[in-house]
């Protein structure tokens, strides 16, 4: 990786939940590869496989002629992960809150939390079938 | 994911191992429902030990709620035990503190059950 | 898998063998979800490692700007791997066959050898940038 | 892939651990290379003990010729020891069984060079 270079990792998968193994090997070693440490690592592991759920059951509806499509840019600095699905969208500002009271108990909802959580940036598109999310070797001051 | 499961008295201990992620949620869901069904009135003394837990994903973390409820309202409990850093964080992040029992160790989750 | 249904996992990824890594972990998961008995898996999972390198090693000279596109074709009774590099190709024939007396203890020239060993069908288009290989899960009877 | 380097009186011995595959192969030959040089008279011993070695490719295998080939010229010897089943395979295919001498252990290994 030359300065400011970066690498693109493309990987298209077939809507099936049983895929989402592969999923969980590609981003471990894309994170050894990129020597992110133990914490960080743990926390983009779980942002990928929460995102990739989300893109196979919620967007494809595991419909396994549709396939789920990753990106994985990686940079000096950052590692930014871009996934599609060929859904029908939905509205970030429409999902509640699962850290509101009534929501505590319940057994759904928390992935995009997750998600915004554990990443340093997380944005989807207009239409909600596609979510791009950075995290950044070093965490910037904010 | 690979789950064993022993009995200590009244109190059913599954030892849980590996990623706690995908379908593998609901194999965990369907043994721990098993449990329910197996136990006595119902009244599930369930301790979860993590300690072999890589990753636990938000469906995961989903059937440890819907179980914890469903067996405490059969005046059962649920405690978990063994917690490593990350699944402990995820418990932190979701505000799921409050809710879990939570022990260092399996044998002092065994002794708040006597 | 419903019956006769293909599932279609695809990759690209930047022409680095730092990536052969990935390649393996990738590999090694699909197999294990086919549920390959364990001698083919190792021969599958080494003509996956000989073709990924000559597409980075010959084919796209470990050109970073180049990516090399792997099709992991999952069938019921079957594995089809196509490789694509984006070099100037190669013929065949024209590579010495490594088991000649002449050739035994020469340092490189057995990766395509292996690939044909381990495989059970394996073909390159005219140019030679692209390559196909098949396994079956039952060898077939010949 | 990992490599521990051992010496026993004269010989000596590399534990592979894990896959020889890709630019892995180039560590393996300048560790190779580097026992070489450090050799008395550039005379080398070698024991390669295979036993943890998941999958070599062929890149890999042309180390161990290449290896094979030089320091032989320089009056050493390489053996491979505890060879499993896919590598043991891999040479066989490659034709290559005449050429390397092979143990099933150490101490045998160890013993050829008294
Ligand atoms: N890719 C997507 N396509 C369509 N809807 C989505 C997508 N991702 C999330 N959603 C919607 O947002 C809701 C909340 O998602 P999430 O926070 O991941 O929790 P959960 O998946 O447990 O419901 C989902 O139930 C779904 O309705
Ligand atoms: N994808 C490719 N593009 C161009 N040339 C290739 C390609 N694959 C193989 N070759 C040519 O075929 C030769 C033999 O390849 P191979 O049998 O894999 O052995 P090795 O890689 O050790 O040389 C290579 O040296 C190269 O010249």
């Amino acid at each position: 990786m030359g300065e400011k270079h970066e690498q693109v990792i493309a990987l298209s998968l077939p809507s099936s939940m049983q895929h989402i193994y592969l999923l969980d090997v590609i981003i471990t070693e894309i994170l050894n590869l990129m020597k992110f440490k133990e914490e960080p690592r743990e926390l983009v592991n779980l942002a990928v496989i929460e995102a990739g759920t989300n893109a196979i059951k919620h967007g494809n509806k595991e419909n396994p002629d549709k396939n789920a499509d990753f990106q994985f840019i990686i940079a000096e600095d950052k590692l930014t992960i871009i996934i599609q699905d060929y859904g029908t969208g939905f509205t970030r500002e429409d999902v509640a809150n699962p850290l509101e009271p009534e929501n505590l108990l319940k057994s759904s909802g928390r992935g995009i939390f997750l998600m915004e959580a554990c990443m340093d940036e997380v944005s989807f598109n207009a239409q909600g079938t596609r979510v791009s999310m950075v995290k950044y070797k070093k965490t910037p001051d904010t | 994911m690979q789950v064993n499961i022993r009995h200590k008295g009244s109190v059913t201990i599954l030892d849980i191992e590996g990623k706690i992620i995908g379908n593998e949620t609901l194999t965990l869901k369907r043994i721990i429902d098993e449990q329910v069904q197996a136990s006595e009135g119902g009244t599930l003394n369930l301790i979860l030990n993590m300690a072999r837990v890589q990753i636990m994903d938000s469906s995961g973390l989903g059937i440890l709620v819907s179980s914890y409820s469903s067996i405490t309202q059969n005046k059962g409990r649920v405690v978990l035990v063994n917690l490593g850093g990350n699944i402990r964080s995820l418990i932190v992040m979701a505000k799921l503190v409050t809710i879990f029992e939570r022990y260092e160790t399996e044998a002092e989750a065994i002794a708040s059950f006597l």
